[in-house]
């Protein structure tokens, strides 16, 4: 799609004098919202070193991307907050699109409450799920003894959303399994704003957005057994905040990593993903580990080898 | 100006005429001539312009009480523009511009405070084309007493208008229906209906049959006998036939807006002083 | 009796109808009329506001620019209010900026999204060749340079011009094909108009006067504003000749008119006097968000560093494509409904339904449009999701009934009459639609288009449906490139969590958005009033 | 007689073909009309299709729950329509009033100047993009109403969307009222003045009633522009598709139900078009049931503005004869 | 029917009809009037209806070359319709549909293989109200020459029309303006230029001097006496004087469509054959 067209020294934002390692083509991504922004931080910074390369990000979904693009071959990339669907898989192969995963970063969802809740500073999972199941508890006082016998008010992510998905699955156990008793948003400001005004509210969403509010509310421990764990970027890594940290992906295509350009901006996905100043602190997601990052690394290049 | 001596003298006769009923040829109205007469409307050196050009020439004319009175001359020469300046309909063209005195019952309606609004309530006017608005006939006829917020007995007036204006026997099972599906000539009475339904004293009456067929106009001429008895009616017509047969009074207006001849109707069409007058009965141009 | 007597026994107070409740009914009318307008101008006030970030700014800054700039500006327009010739100088002179900016824009955006060599061989073999044939049939009366000739050599020109492009392999370089396709042609029209005024020899030195001239200022624009020297010779070419001709006939022809060629004078004294105060006193000044920067630069994570260049290329470039395919569709729909189409018998039930099937077209909301175009041009024909060409297609059917119905009325307004004497004349259908229907019938369809354009360049629900990106890094290349839109990328912004995107990056956007728009309408405005029919 | 006689068989065989060749290119612009209908419809109908296969329309059309992804998976409809229906009935509040006046003011007071200035600022509120006013009403005119009216409002909510709505239609009724308004004779008007009616009851009592035909449809061509309004709900009405809750006050010991108009009002909402735009960039599997119900929410509204469409239609025509 | 008698009178009269000079109180054409004629445009049983009204009944007539032949008759009795059958300008109405046979120089313009634009081509229209294109006045009168691809000599053929039309000398400085700014007779003028600037055979005037004053309508009747030394004119008018003034055959058309009367504008006009034709020449009706 689209012709190359090196010789463009018209615009500031074209090619300009100079030409970084020669790179020259098209990438493009699409899928998770979630994902978005890593895509494009990503591709900001690659653009930044290989302007003759031309880069598209779309936040289409994680489904809608696997769906509508990546599987029929019109992307080069799909982000995906979630690992991809047998459906999906079926769907690429039959349009004999081979794929790759990369782990790009770690989200650790955060519930919250308001700043002044005093009563409550962990839960455990199974009271977590007693909340957000489908026929959950009406009041606090259901949920554990000693809790104050007030209705709880719930916020969270909207149910077309991949938030959403992970929760219900990591939290309640099975798809969709979520309560509809709970006011949903895409705004994670709302959230915020919601349960900053309640003292018997709850909600969660991405890390990345408690960073930026934790003067606002207050994340909540999860004991998932082995007693109370904060999130935060080092219990994520260590796979110790569980089960609330999912890994996020993005599929690389095999036929695009023939093309050199698309190679080396996958390596350069994979090294960013150990960014801390990229990943944590400029997005708020959990980056890799070093080393976690060059067994990506190591793989990713077997992949393009393949190809 | 030379012809300003025609039209004075037309303003200077006498208001106190005898009619003669032997030389009523032409009027079928002499039974029901008064013999004094008092004047309603004077006009005291009207002229009227639409911009920069003149519509009415200096003209003075007295009109007189329950009577009919007949405007009439050659298209353009400023009659349907006198009728409007009776009740200030004029006021609602910007181009208009009016100086001289129009007096009603003494009074200049051009006087700063009066409101043209309650001064149009005092004189009906019919117009042209038949144009009854698109509500019942009820409340066509019911409009003018609802805009002066005259409710009471509300259904007895529609029904004496209707009456007064011949149309009642035609309508009197039909008032909800809409006044748009009566005939042309129907439609032109309960215009009239409309205008006499909130007792005016004067109704203006612009070329009321010329868009109706010959029987709608006999009765409509029929009609505005009648109501001379109670109104004093002032009417443009194109049609000299009309004037002669429904007016006591006539008024020629000649091209350029000037009133060359007033005075009673019998006289003005078989003995008119100027001799562009008899031309224009005549049929020499117009 | 007289009437005065008379009137002793009548009432001659007529009394006054009340009339608090006319004029109360009134006011309320105009308040009506007015609410929408000042809300409207009031919220885009606060835009304006955070866009150009005048949070930090001194009041005193302002006050030396008001009184710098902003008064004598708008005394010189009051006072060219009142002067006539100079009123009408000082509007053309504005339009001509504003019409001759636009065209620049669009030009550039031509020569960035596109392979200019491309075109250049088009050009050089196909449109030249069909042009010359036609004015040497004109001037020659040559018999052989009838009707389907120059339109085969066109055609076949340009079929060999894009089987060229393979072969083909060097090209001037980018100046000189502007120079070329831009340059040549200019500088010829204006070189004939001034040598129809003063003589051969004027005519030839403002052709050449006009080359040098353009890329003179061309490679002097491109020294300072960082655009490459093409774009530079193109905005000289474009704003620069219409409103240096525009100026020059005015300065020579129209003695109190001429007064009106000041305004720029005073606007450009005004700011650098009220810099140079404001430098002096050291007040600080607003910290705008909506910059060259903004205007220049990619979208960033960091707001500092986010910029809408990709969106406003894509959108004009979007847009271009848009007018051209709802223009001739949409004119060529008109013309045939008000000048083919059967009237009676099947016909024109046929006619009658197609007439019912645009005013319904025109109802339907624009994101079912975004299905359409997903369902048809992505899905069945298979284009390709988020890319310019799917894009223009989807929002050229959206105002295609808008266009059409417009065009319509445009078309019905020229007077029977003039048909009936073309073809009295023996005129045949085509030549009287193309020699007097349709030149009657252009402002009316000129200004329907461009309001419809307007509606076009803002729309961004059928996007988000078929799929267009909000983040773009570089100028869509061509049909099939991938490309984003303003209101796509805005609307990206809208949710992130940084507040400075929300407050001070959405703000320029739509600042950029609205300035782009309005330029658009203005000149729709400007057409209709000036080229209505009689005028 | 003559000599010769004429040839009139017709020009050049060149000039019949140019005729015949611009016939057809006009003929196919036309046709394009007419395809951007049939690939509307196919185009929903393809996958509305695949939708109501699986799940029956009376469950469509008659369902109080929307959740396309929370498991059971429903798709009730009604609370999409219920949010579609708040803001077109809220805007409509809005512009109605307001449009009728404007064009009452357009139409019988304004002079010549003012409306030559007057017109054009209104095609500018018909003009300014959606998402525009989308933004206005989230990064601004939602703060104010915060600020000074409502507190409890939230960041996305029915009103400043609806408001916004109001002041997008306000000229489109507007400008198709003024212009029956304009078709009324101006003898009707000479009429009322003619029996001492003030222009206020002239305006009101006469020329409004004459034009109100046109003045409905105005109505109706507006209210379907609210219903398929996208930009300005999904910016800043938010995504919950709800059925306003229900609150009950205790009466004589009767609980009686009623809904509070800050639930109903302040609160996010989400009407047809926005649940499609949500759709169409959502975690949903394509050719999944959630994905196909895009389509069907798609046809929904197609047939809805089609159907208001038409009668405001047919509606015009009426008035039109009425005039002739 | 009963008055096809008339009609088909008519139509068999001889088509060598001896002018009678001494006859002609009326015409001022006498000199110019030519011994033989030869038929340009004959009518056959001519009939056209407006979906089922029918506008000609039964109509046959010969038009004589290089003479006025003027068709007169009250409103609506279907001059224009013939006259814009001759050139198929009623083509054009979709509801117009005609029957029997209309020739020009012997063929049926209504024949299949008949292109009415190269009909249109040979017999040039001028229409009641002045309708110049928005163009300038050069651009106007070359317009027939150009969509008939004749650009040769293009000025000087300009120039001839112009010059044909008596309009030269008033506008040959402002050629480059638009043909709009011209008086309403030069504006008629300009029209008659562009319909002989392709010099066509027959030129076909509808009522072309009814819109303009006194002084315009006497410059284009001189034009037409003119132009009848070269071209075959068929004049619409309304007018009865100006009929007898510039003709030199006159058709009586009277309502419904028929053709009551055809002949030399001195018989028709002062001794009519039937008196329906007299009472409409003298004025009792029409
Ligand atoms: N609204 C107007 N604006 C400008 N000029 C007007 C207006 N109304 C009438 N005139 C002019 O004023 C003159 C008198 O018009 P008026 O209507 O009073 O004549 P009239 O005697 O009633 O004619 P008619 O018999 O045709 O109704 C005419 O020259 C007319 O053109
Ligand atoms: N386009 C049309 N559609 C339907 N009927 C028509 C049309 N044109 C003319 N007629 C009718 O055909 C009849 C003859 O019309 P035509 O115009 O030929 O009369 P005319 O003699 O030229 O009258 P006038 O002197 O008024 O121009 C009339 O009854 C007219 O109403
Ligand atoms: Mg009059
Ligand atoms: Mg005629
Ligand atoms: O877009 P998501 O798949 O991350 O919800």
């Amino acid at each position: 799609t689209g012709e190359d067209n090196p010789d463009n020294s018209f615009g500031p934002g074209g090619s300009g004098g100079a030409e970084g390692e020669g790179l020259v083509g098209n990438i493009s991504l699409a899928g998770s919202s979630t994902v978005f922004p890593i895509a494009s931080a990503v591709a900001e910074e690659f653009q930044r070193k290989h302007a003759g390369v031309d880069i598209t990000v779309q936040s289409t979904g994680s489904g809608g991307g696997f769906a509508n693009f990546f599987c029929k071959g019109r992307t080069d990339f799909n982000n995906a907050s979630r690992s991809i669907a047998e459906e999906e898989k079926r769907n690429c192969s039959e349009n004999g699109v081979e794929w790759h995963k990369i782990n790009v970063a770690t989200d650790a969802l955060t519930v919250i409450v308001n700043n002044e809740t005093d009563f409550v500073d962990h839960l455990t999972v199974e009271e977590l799920r007693s909340i957000w199941k489908p026929d959950p508890v009406e009041t606090w006082s259901e949920v554990r003894d000693g809790f104050p016998d007030e209705t709880i008010e719930r916020y969270g992510a909207a149910e077309t959303s991949g938030t959403f998905d992970y929760f219900t699955e990591a939290v309640v156990g099975e798809e969709g399994a979520h309560t509809q008793a709970y006011q949903a948003t895409e705004d994670d400001n709302q959230i915020v704003t919601g349960v900053s005004g309640s003292q018997y509210a709850i909600g969660y969403f991405g890390f990345a957005f408690y960073q930026g509010n934790t003067d606002r509310v207050k994340a909540l421990g999860i004991d998932n057994g082995d007693g109370p764990v904060k999130p935060s970027l080092e219990t994520a890594q260590s796979g110790e905040y569980a089960p609330l940290s999912r890994p996020l992906f993005t599929y690389a295509a095999q036929d695009s990593m023939t093309k050199k350009h698309i190679a080396e901006f996958a390596r350069f996905y994979v090294r960013q993903s150990a960014n801390r100043e990229l990943i944590a602190e400029s997005i708020g997601y959990v980056p890799n580990t070093d080393e976690q990052m060059r067994e990506q690394l190591d793989q990713l290049n077997q992949f393009i080898q393949q190809a | 100006m030379n012809d300003d001596t025609t039209t004075t003298s037309v303003a200077t006769d006498d208001q106190l005429i005898e009619t003669d009923p032997g030389m009523g040829g032409l009027s079928e109205r002499e039974e029901s001539t008064p013999v004094t007469e008092s004047t309603v409307i004077e006009s005291r050196h009207l002229n009227v312009w639409y911009n920069d050009t003149q519509a009415i020439r200096d003209v003075s004319m007295e009109i007189p009480e329950n009577q009919v009175t007949a405007m009439i001359g050659p298209s353009g020469c400023g009659k349907s523009t006198f009728l409007r300046c009776i009740n200030r309909m004029n006021d609602l063209i910007d181009a208009a511009r009016v100086e001289g005195e129009l007096l009603f019952n003494g009074k200049d309606v051009y006087d700063e405070d009066v409101d043209p609004v309650a001064l149009r309530r005092r004189i009906g006017m019919v117009f042209q084309q038949p144009n009854p608005f698109p509500k019942s006939i009820y409340d066509n006829v019911a409009y003018g007493l609802r805009v002066q917020d005259r409710t009471d007995n509300l259904d007895e007036r529609v029904e004496r208008a209707l009456k007064r204006a011949a149309l009642w026997d035609e309508v009197s099972d039909q008032l909800d229906e809409s006044g748009l599906e009566l005939s042309g000539g129907q439609q032109q009475r309960l215009c009239i209906a409309r205008a006499i339904a909130a007792d005016p004293e004067v109704i203006l009456m612009d070329e009321p049959a010329s868009a109706l067929d010959p029987v709608a106009t006999s009765k409509i001429e029929d009609l505005i006998d009648d109501l001379s008895e109670e109104y004093t009616v002032v009417i443009v017509t194109h049609n000299m036939q009309q004037a002669a047969r429904i007016s006591d009074k006539t008024a020629v207006f000649l091209t350029g807006g000037e009133l060359v001849e007033f005075g009673n109707t019998n006289e003005i069409f078989e003995n008119p002083e100027s001799d562009r007058v008899e031309d224009y009965i005549t049929g020499k141009f117009g | 009796m007289t009437a005065a007597e008379s009137a002793e026994s009548r009432d001659t107070e007529f009394g006054s109808v009340s009339q608090v409740k006319g004029v109360a009914f009134e006011y309320l009318t105009l308040a009506a009329s007015l609410v929408g307008i000042v809300a409207l101008a009031v919220l885009l006030g606060y835009v304006s506001a955070d866009a150009l970030g005048v949070g930090p700014a001194e009041p005193a800054w302002f006050l030396v620019f008001l009184l710098t700039l902003v008064v004598p500006a708008i005394g010189f327009v009051w006072y060219a209010a009142r002067t006539p010739g100079v009123a009408d100088v000082l509007e053309r002179l504005v339009v001509r900026v504003i019409g001759g900016a636009e065209l620049a824009v669009a030009l550039v955006v031509l020569f960035i999204v596109s392979d200019v060599q491309f075109w250049f061989l088009l050009y050089t073999v196909g449109v030249v060749p069909a042009a010359a044939l036609v004015l040497y049939g004109r001037v020659a009366d040559d018999p052989r340079v009838e009707f389907p000739v120059p339109l085969v050599v066109l055609v076949v020109g340009l079929l060999a011009g894009y089987l060229l492009k393979g072969p083909v392999d060097t090209f001037p370089i980018d100046v000189l094909i502007a120079l070329w396709m831009l340059g040549v042609p200019v500088a010829s029209y204006f070189g004939l108009r001034w040598r129809a005024r003063a003589g051969t020899v004027a005519g030839v030195l403002v052709g050449l006067g006009i080359l040098a001239g353009a890329t003179a200022a061309g490679f002097g624009l491109a020294a300072v504003s960082g655009l490459g020297p093409e774009a530079g010779f193109v905005v000289a070419l474009t704003p620069g000749v219409l409103v240096a001709s525009y100026a020059a006939e005015v300065a020579l022809d129209e003695p109190v008119g001429r007064r009106g060629l000041l305004f720029p004078v005073v606007l450009l004294v005004g700011a650098l006097l009220g810099q140079a105060v404001v430098t002096a006193l050291g007040l600080a000044g607003p910290e705008p968000w909506l910059d060259a920067q903004f205007l220049t630069s990619a979208p960033s994570r960091f707001a500092e560093q986010a910029g809408l260049y990709p969106a406003i290329i894509g959108s004009v470039f979007i847009i271009s494509l848009v007018a051209v395919f709802s223009f001739v569709f949409g004119v060529g729909c008109a013309v045939y409904l008000e000048e083919y189409a059967p009237q009676s018998g099947y016909g024109g039930m046929a006619t009658n339904v197609v007439q019912v099937n645009i005013a319904n077209l025109a109802g339907v909301p624009s994101v079912v449009y975004g299905l359409l175009g997903l369902g048809i041009f992505v899905n069945l024909i298979g284009l390709g999701f988020g890319i310019v060409l799917v894009a223009a297609m989807t929002l050229s059917l959206l105002i295609l009934p808008i266009v059409i119905i417009s065009s319509q009325e445009a078309i019905r307004s020229v007077p029977d009459s003039q048909r009936q004497a073309a073809y009295g004349m023996g005129a045949t259908r085509w030549q009287t639609v193309k020699s007097v229907v349709i030149p009657e019938a252009v402002p009316g369809i000129l200004t329907g288009s461009i309001l419809a354009l307007g509606r076009a360049i803002g729309e961004t629900a059928p996007l988000i449906i078929i799929g267009l990106p909000t983040t773009v890094f570089n100028a869509p290349t061509g049909l099939f490139g991938k490309g984003s839109a303003m209101p796509m990328t805005i609307y990206g912004w809208a949710f992130l969590p940084d507040e400075a995107f929300r407050e001070g990056v959405l703000a320029a956007g739509v600042v950029t958005l609205m300035v782009i728009l309005l330029s658009i309408n203005s000149v729709a405005i400007y057409v209709r009033n000036n080229y209505q029919r009689g005028s | 007689m003559s000599a010769e006689p004429a040839d009139l068989t017709g020009g050049t065989e060149a000039r019949s073909l140019r005729e015949r060749l611009v016939h057809a290119a006009f003929l196919l612009c036309a046709i394009v009309s007419v395809l951007t209908t049939v690939g509307i419809v196919g185009a929903l109908l393809v996958d509305a299709v695949g939708f109501f296969t699986n799940y029956s329309l009376g469950r469509f059309l008659g369902g109080t729950n929307w959740s396309p992804g929370i498991h059971p998976v429903s798709f009730g409809v009604l609370p999409l329509v219920f949010g579609t229906i708040v803001v077109t009935i809220t805007s409509a509040a809005v512009a109605l009033p307001i449009g009728v006046l404007t064009a009452i003011y357009l139409s019988e007071y304004a002079s010549d100047r003012v409306r030559t200035y007057l017109k054009p600022a209104l095609e500018i509120l018909a003009g300014v993009p959606t998402i525009v006013y989308g933004i206005l009403a989230l990064v601004y005119l939602t703060p104010f109403l915060k600020a000074t009216l409502f507190p409890s409002i939230s960041t996305f909510n029915v009103l400043s969307a609806s408001l916004m709505v109001g002041i997008m239609i306000v000229p489109m009724v507007a400008s198709i009222s003024e212009d029956a308004m304009n078709a009324v004779p101006d003898s009707l008007r000479q009429a009322g003045y003619g029996l001492g009616a003030t222009k206020f009851e002239v305006s009101t009592g006469i020329v409004v009633p004459a034009a109100i035909s046109g003045i409905v449809s105005s109505f109706i061509l507006a209210l379907s522009r609210a219903i398929g309004e996208t930009m300005i709900v999904v910016v800043a009405a938010g995504s919950n598709a709800r059925l306003p809750s229900v609150r009950y006050d205790e009466l004589l010991g009767l609980s009686i139900p009623y809904v509070h108009p800050a639930d109903v009002f302040l609160e996010p909402a989400q009407p047809m078009t926005s649940a499609m735009v949500q759709l169409a960039s959502s975690d949903i599997t394509g050719g999944s049931l959630g994905y196909n119900a895009l389509f069907a929410i798609g046809i929904t509204l197609f047939v809805i503005t089609l159907a208001m469409n038409v009668v405001s239609e047919l509606i015009v025509r009426r008035y039109r004869e009425e005039y002739q």
